[in-house]
């Protein structure tokens, strides 16, 4: 009985007696979801518009905040720190390009999703043997991010609002938005969008595949970078982030992997959900649950709806 | 065909939708045993979803599929199979990873049981059951004359081929009622003369009561018993060749318009 | 042989030796379902008894004839000795054989019986079991497709030797009767020749003669009960008869039967033969394909081939036959025998080959160093259906491509005054059935037999050496000697060439047909980028004329070195539009070329080419593998060649 | 070149069944164990020290090619993907210290082989997604395993006896009288335990893929639709791989822990081991047996000796020769995917079919 009442009972009443701390569980959640969000966006787009699942893409994210940094450290000024991570992506999807997707061109989807987590592993070394492994911080205030916090007091407490976090939450809505806007209204975008459909299509339009791979990456590239800069203000900029980068896989099972709207809400699904369940349900297991929580929720997703939310549902044919 | 007529199998009002698309409506017919069984019709009339639903992969929405003479309650494929029914796919269904033999030794699946314990040390009961089995698809495969490839992976095999491997994989399974999607689609006159030569050979030999889809109305009208014609998921016609041949309502829907 | 050899002088009394002596030894095995299924001598002796009291049974009489028909199976080599038990006489047919020709031998030998493989045969039969009279009960092995046939006068096997099986001591009663009365000089079978000319003849033999032949064959090979051979040559051919019957059962060694006619190649090579026995061509088409593989193969392995080959062409004879090579040459060989010469025999299946036979023709002395060298032990024999096949042999210490070998045990030989090859035999033939016509050409009254072949003994060696059909060897108008076979033999030695007609009796000079081999030549077209749709086509071509002519010219210049044989030199020659067919009649089964036939039938070209135009146009029946007809249209151009001096003029100038 | 197959014919089906039918093969396994049995525990390997060549090559590799036969099984045979063998290793070897724990006088060979039952089961429970998702679904549902034994191998505290260190530690343990496991143990006694059990389930593995249930698996890979027209059922099928599978990971996590390391934390069932796994199985190559061994051996030797090289003979930091060997890897997979994406036993099986060949090309 009393562990029926723990599990169903508790926790609500909590909820209710501190309406401040359920907000402020709300909010952090959101911005975690939100930054969640942003991974699966960029493995929305490779997926997209090349078919492959990239698993490299958490690792972008970190390589993206620890070269940022890295560069400020060695005494080049934030913004061009900047630059020079663009210049630095574009080369490396250049090289993915050259050297692994063009070799595999025509192989099973499979091939170029291992191919990927080769492609992590080389990253990760490389990495760690030019910038060391070494937890930094993230710059943020050189990058002219407004600092401190907003407290709005409410029901007797307090909800304390990060600016970063609010920072966060508003650039990835600006970037969600140039991004659909990008896809749907632009040649390039469609000429993306037409890739996926049909490789043969999109060659007869005349846009090159090997092109198309190339700004693709990048843009995942840039949409990393903007997911490392916010996640390296919430925390070190580490390897560690790359255990959290995994977290967009259960993002992508709720969300479909092609779908930009799905990326986003099934990242605050998990945001949200691993937050409130960390801090009403966790103490019962223990706490630490954040570590397993989300890929549970996207497990119970998929056993209902195996095609995630945005999917149709399929009629196996034999 | 056998003379006394009794029926093996029996779909009565099937109807099948997806959604809110009508792939089979109010479709009723027999199998006799031992009989050729032919259903014919345009593209999209729903010829596979009907054996679909005779193998369990498609569960109708409503009608019942009678076999052996008693009422089939609602299953699964692989409790389908073992009540005796095999079949071939249109587009090749084989285990790409496996050799020829290996391919017609999985129809034997369904007899053989030896448990984990054996399977393991291979020995005793497990390897005796492999060796039974094993001399029965040899002579299967001896039938269907594809002994020279016994030990090529299918994926390496001419189209043609691949189909014969199939058809000899669903022997295997000592089937009841076999059931061919389209055994000679894609084949050039001299392998479709083949196939149906073998097929008739089976339904001889083994006298194993066969549903074919086919599209090619001469080798149809040469091999079945009988033809159910369906068009747009409905039952058009039913009967022998001949009389299908004759019936006008197929000959406006299918066979008059050439294709 | 054992000293008691002279005892054994029926089939059934060899088969209860070998049961006695070799009981548990394999005796005939045949790749079915998968694997090789084995029968023992006992095993295989159940069989052919069971069989044998089950034919009594089905009604079969002693001297009755009970036809054989299909692919080499062990159901039907007991077929035969059962048979035979029962006093009948088997006749093995060729299972290609049209049903005309079936019609032909069946009615010639009255058969009342026929034990066949397939339901292909029995279709076959069928179809002309109305004309043939006396032919009452057919058996068949596979009973694949024949349900439904009616089954009146169709058994299966499996019942026949079922019912013999079954028996409650009453047949083996009768069958006991019978085989007592079995001798020495009771038929063991009748074989029809492939006659080169006219109508073919059936070849009476006793048991004594088969197995007087064979012993001296097996005692100069030292055939032993572990020799293992595998059968796909056609069983109506006497020299299989001889091989999978004669010498199997006499050596108590055992016989292996492939799986289809698809799969001889794998199945040779699964077993890995002691004793193998193939025709010329079967060589050269074992030789082209290496060379074509090798082709394809990379420069380093191509580079081993080459010189690895070229050491064995130096020294493998000589270490074949045991004489003296340096230590370094035989260290070299050796490496070559692991690197080369061993894989490529095991690709070939010829790994354990013993002895390897090939006979009915000629061969080249090129295609046969290439085998010897790589340490195959291939020899020459000469023989005919009439003699039960073995007249001479080789022995291994004196193995030449270009005689045949001393006779063996049993035979004298002796030349004719007219050129002709004449020889006496313990296997010599009893008779043509019911043509003594024949007999009395062919055999006098002293037991001397003409081989219808011109050959001399070589002084030297003593070895015969055969130069060709006697009755083809004719006077050019200006006397000098015309011997077509031993041109057309030269010829054939291109892998390019697959047949060769050569005409000139009676005429002054020397023109030819040629048939191009397909598959060669189809090769050497896709390396060189010439399309071809068909065998017609690719005849045509100028490119080939061009190489055929090349051929040609070499061969008259080897001809121009024996004073002899100079005059034989090819003024001129075409390439025949359609391969010479022995559906059309033109050669064979076993592909010896009819040559009055052709002569006949091709007389507008053979006019042609000795009237010297450059074209002809020409209409030519065909018949296809259906038995249908048809006709084939072509113009064919012909070629001049040039010809040469004798080669001590040449040489002088 | 080496293969002489004329004559090798087979008149029973036993020997076509045989796991070696070739002569030549089976010479070659033979030499094989004679190097494993005779000559390493004698000579070691040439040029590298008897403790390097057992505690940091020989063991650790048998062991790992346990793993890369189990994960193998599962990714190679049935085509069930999982990312989470780290922790099913994890699973092997706490269960395996808990049975020691509870039964102090069982023999270590039984530990084992029973925490091997327990990963069997753990492995069936977790598989269980598996029956309604496929392919890179099914990654996220083994990632969930994953993560989740990962943080109960920190938060349950049972598992690891309430001990601070909150790690697993090997006692000494005896066998017929010799030290087998423990810090007193001796690395031959070790090895050659490690090496006949690799034998063992090699073989045992061997004999399950070529039979009913191992065909089933390959039934589901290659086509799931049609084995399950042909009459297997998904749940048996997938589920006995997951839980064969997870039985040889077991046992190799437990090995680990009890034979080679000693002592573990957490930290060696975390997720990037599971990619280390992955690895060898691709590699090595989908679905082959030897290709399990070579992958193994390649993915654990190759970063060793590059440390081991780059320390002693080039003098490096330890720091950059781990980065080294991890860019190594990363180029490893991706090249094997270009060059050969069935893996090194895809290479050696084209090499085994030119010397067969030799001197053909086909």
């Amino acid at each position: 009985m009393e562990i029926l009442y723990a599990i169903f009972i508790a926790p609500f009443v909590e909820m209710g007696a501190y309406p401040d701390l359920f907000i402020q569980a709300l909010w952090d959640g959101f911005v975690a979801g939100t930054l969640y969000g942003l991974i699966a966006l960029g493995f929305v787009l490779i997926f997209k518009a090349s078919g492959v699942f990239n698993f490299s893409q958490p690792i972008l994210v970190v390589l993206a905040a620890l070269s940022l940094v890295s560069f400020y450290q060695m005494g080049v000024p934030a913004w061009i720190s900047v630059i020079l991570v663009l210049i630095m992506f574009y080369a490396l999807a250049w090289l993915v390009e050259r050297l692994i997707l063009r070799q595999l061109v025509n192989q099973d989807g499979n091939i170029l999703f291992m191919s990927t987590i080769g492609l992590t592993f080389i990253i990760i070394g490389a990495a760690q043997w030019i910038f060391g492994g070494v937890p930094s911080a993230m710059i943020v205030d050189e990058l002219g991010f407004p600092n401190g916090s907003l407290e709005w007091p409410m029901f007797g407490g307090g909800v304390y609002f990060e600016m970063i976090d609010v920072s966060a939450a508003v650039i990835a809505v600006i970037m969600i938005v140039i991004l659909a806007v990008f896809f749907s209204k632009t040649k390039i975008g469609r000429g993306l969008r037409a890739v996926a459909d049909d490789h043969q299509a999109a060659l007869s339009v005349g846009i090159s595949l090997n092109q198309i791979w190339v700004i693709v990456w990048f843009v995942a590239g840039i949409v990393a970078l903007v997911t490392g800069i916010f996640w390296g203000a919430r925390s070190d900029v580490s390897f560690a982030l790359q255990i959290i980068g995994f977290k967009a896989l259960p993002v992508l099972i709720i969300g479909g992997f092609t779908s930009i709207q799905g990326a986003i809400i099934g990242g605050l699904i998990i945001g949200l959900g691993e937050k409130i369940f960390e801090i009403y349900w966790g103490p019962l297991l223990g706490s630490g649950v954040e570590g397993w929580f989300a890929y549970v929720i996207a497990l119970v997703f998929l056993l209902y709806r195996p095609q995630g939310l945005f999917g149709d549902k399929l009629i196996e044919r034999v | 065909m056998s003379e006394n007529n009794s029926v093996l199998m029996e779909v009565k009002n099937i109807n099948l939708r997806f959604g809110g698309v009508v792939a089979i409506q109010n479709v009723s017919f027999d199998i006799y045993e031992g009989e050729i069984r032919a259903i014919i019709g345009p593209n999209g009339a729903g010829k596979s979803s009907m054996l679909n639903v005779i193998n369990g992969f498609y569960h109708p929405q409503e009608g019942e599929v009678w076999f052996n003479g008693e009422k089939r309650p609602s299953m699964e494929p692989y409790q389908i199979a073992k009540t005796g029914i095999a079949r071939t796919f249109q587009n090749i269904a084989l285990f790409k990873g496996m050799t020829t033999i290996e391919n017609v030794m999985t129809g034997r699946q369904l007899k053989m049981n030896k448990n984990f314990f054996w399977q393991m040390l291979r020995y005793g009961p497990a390897i005796e059951e492999e060796v039974e089995h094993r001399r029965r698809c040899e002579e299967i495969i001896d039938f269907l004359e594809i002994n020279h490839i016994r030990k090529t992976p299918v994926g390496a095999l001419p189209y043609g081929l691949q189909k014969r491997v199939e058809l000899a994989r669903a022997l295997a399974m000592d089937p009841k009622i076999l059931l061919l999607d389209e055994p000679m689609a894609g084949m050039n006159v001299e392998e479709k003369q083949d196939m149906s030569r073998f097929i008739i050979d089976v339904n001889e030999e083994f006298g194993t009561t066969i549903a074919l889809i086919e599209h090619d109305m001469a080798v149809v009208m040469d091999l079945a018993d009988r033809v159910v014609v369906l068009d747009y998921g409905k039952l058009l016609a039913d009967g022998t060749p001949t009389e299908v041949q004759s019936n006008q309502a197929v000959i406006d829907a299918y066979l008059g318009v050439p294709h | 042989m054992s000293e008691n050899s002279s005892s054994l002088d029926t089939f059934p009394k060899v088969l209860s030796r070998n049961v006695s002596q070799f009981g548990n030894s394999p005796a005939y095995r045949e790749k079915e379902y998968g694997i090789w299924q084995t029968w023992t001598w006992s095993e295989a002796n159940d069989e052919i008894t069971n069989l044998a009291k089950g034919l009594i049974k089905l009604g079969v009489k002693e001297g009755d004839h009970l036809a054989v028909i299909g692919r080499n199976r062990p159901y039907l080599y007991w077929s035969l000795m059962a048979a035979q038990q029962v006093g009948a006489v088997p006749v093995p047919l060729y299972q290609d054989a049209v049903a005309d020709e079936m019609e032909y031998i069946l009615t010639h030998c009255s058969a009342k019986y026929a034990i066949v493989g397939d339901q292909e045969q029995v279709d076959k039969i069928q179809e002309i079991q109305e004309k043939v009279k006396g032919l009452k009960d057919i058996v068949y092995v596979d009973p694949k497709g024949l349900r439904k046939y009616d089954k009146s006068s169709l058994h299966p096997f499996l019942d026949i030797s079922g019912a013999g099986k079954s028996d409650d001591g009453e047949l083996k009663e009768e069958l006991d009767k019978r085989l007592e009365k079995i001798t020495g000089e009771t038929t063991a079978v009748l074989l029809y020749t492939s006659g080169t000319t006219g109508r073919s003849k059936g070849v009476v033999q006793t048991h004594k003669a088969i197995i007087g032949a064979s012993s001296g064959a097996n005692e100069l090979d030292r055939w032993s009960s572990n020799d293992h051979l595998v059968c796909y040559l056609p069983m109506a051919w006497v020299g299989d008869f001889m091989i999978s019957v004669g010498q199997v059962m006499v050596a108590g060694a055992c016989l292996n039967c492939p799986e289809g006619a698809d799969t001889v190649q794998m199945d040779v090579k699964e077993m890995g033969p002691t004793v193998f026995f193939g025709p010329p061509p079967l060589w050269e088409r074992l030789k082209t394909e290496v060379n074509i593989r090798i082709e394809d193969a990379s420069a380093f392995k191509k580079g081993a081939f080459q010189y690895f080959m070229n050491h064995a062409e130096k020294v493998g004879r000589q270490i074949l036959e045991k004489k003296s090579v340096g230590i370094i040459d035989r260290l070299m060989y050796s490496i070559g025998g692991f690197v080369i010469y061993g894989p490529l025999k095991n690709m070939l299946g010829l790994t354990n080959v013993r002895i390897a036979y090939t006979a009915g023709e000629a061969i080249s002395a090129e295609l046969f160093d290439f085998y010897r060298s790589l340490g195959i032990n291939l020899k020459q024999l000469y023989g005919q259906t009439e003699a039960s096949v073995f007249l001479t042999m080789q022995d291994d210490s004196d193995v030449r491509s270009d005689t045949v070998g001393k006779p063996i045990r049993g035979v004298e030989l002796k030349i004719a005054e007219t050129g002709e090859v004449m020889y006496r035999s313990i296997g010599s033939f009893k008779e043509y059935y019911k043509n003594p016509k024949a007999t009395k050409e062919t055999k006098d009254k002293d037991g001397w037999v003409a081989t219808g072949d011109a050959g001399y003994i070589e002084e030297t060696s003593g070895q015969l050496r055969i130069i060709d059909r006697a009755k083809d060897v004719g006077k050019m108008k200006d006397g000098s000697m015309f011997a077509p076979k031993y041109v057309e033999n030269k010829l054939k030695f291109f892998p390019n060439i697959l047949e060769a007609v050569l005409f000139g009796a009676g005429q002054e000079k020397c023109v030819a047909f040629l048939n191009i081999d397909l598959s060669a030549v189809g090769n050497w077209a896709e390396r060189n980028n010439i399309n071809y749709a068909s065998y017609q086509e690719l005849a045509s071509n100028e490119k080939v004329m061009e190489m055929m002519k090349g051929h040609v010219e070499e061969v008259n210049q080897d001809l121009a070195k024996d004073p002899t044989m100079s005059g034989c030199q090819i003024h001129r020659f075409l390439i025949l539009h359609k391969e010479l067919d022995p559906d059309d009649g033109e050669i064979t089964r076993t592909r010896k070329v009819r040559r009055s036939f052709v002569a006949e039938k091709y007389d507008d070209l053979v006019t042609a080419l000795f009237k010297g135009v450059d074209e002809v146009s020409t209409k030519t029946e065909v018949t296809y593998e259906d038995g249908k007809k048809g006709y084939l249209e072509a113009t064919i151009s012909l070629v001049d060649t040039q010809t040469y001096m004798l080669k001590e003029k040449s040489d002088a100038a | 070149m080496f293969y002489r197959e004329t004559g090798q014919f087979k008149s029973k089906y036993r020997e076509e069944l045989a796991a070696f039918p070739l002569a030549e093969d089976k010479v070659g396994i033979a030499i094989l164990l004679v190097i494993a049995y005779v000559f390493i525990p004698i000579f070691g390997i040439p040029g590298l020290s008897y403790e390097f060549t057992m505690g940091a090559i020989m063991i650790p590799v048998f062991i790992f090619t346990i793993t890369t036969l189990g994960l193998n099984i599962l990714l190679g045979f049935a085509g069930q993907i999982s990312l989470g063998t780290g922790a099913f290793m994890g699973v092997g070897a706490y269960s395996c210290y808990k049975i020691m724990t509870i039964f102090p006088d069982l023999n270590i060979i039984i530990c084992v082989i029973l925490s091997g039952l327990v990963t069997a089961v753990v492995g069936m429970i977790f598989g269980l997604p598996s029956l309604k998702i496929k392919g890179f679904y099914l990654i996220v549902a083994t990632l969930a395993a994953q993560f989740f034994l990962e943080w109960a191998f920190i938060r349950v505290a049972w598992l690891y006896n309430y001990n601070d260190s909150g790690g697993i530690e090997g006692t000494n343990k005896e066998m017929f009288g010799l030290i087998v496991s423990g810090p007193q143990s001796d690395a031959l006694t070790r090895y050659f335990i490690v090496l006949t059990l690799l034998v063992l389930l090699t073989w045992l593995a061997s004999n399950v893929i070529r039979g009913r249930i191992g065909r089933s698996w390959m039934m589901i890979r290659d086509m799931d639709i049609a084995a399950e027209l042909i009459g297997v059922r998904p749940l048996t099928a997938k589920l006995s791989a997951f839980a064969f599978s997870s039985f040889y990971v077991g046992i190799s996590g437990a090995l680990m822990v009890f034979f080679w390391l000693g002592a573990a934390e957490v930290e060696s069932f975390d997720v990037s081991h599971s990619f280390t796994y992955l690895f060898m199985v691709i590699i090595g190559g989908l679905g082959s047996i030897t290709g399990s061994y070579m992958g193994a051996a390649l993915v654990w030797v190759v970063p060793v000796l590059i440390k081991e090289i780059g320390k002693t003979v080039f003098g490096f930091d330890a720091f950059v020769m781990e980065n080294f060997s991890i860019i190594f890897l990363g180029v490893a997979i991706v090249v094997i995917l270009i060059v050969e994406p069935h893996g090194l036993a895809r290479l050696w099986q084209i090499t085994k079919q030119k010397l067969r060949l030799w001197p053909f090309p086909y």
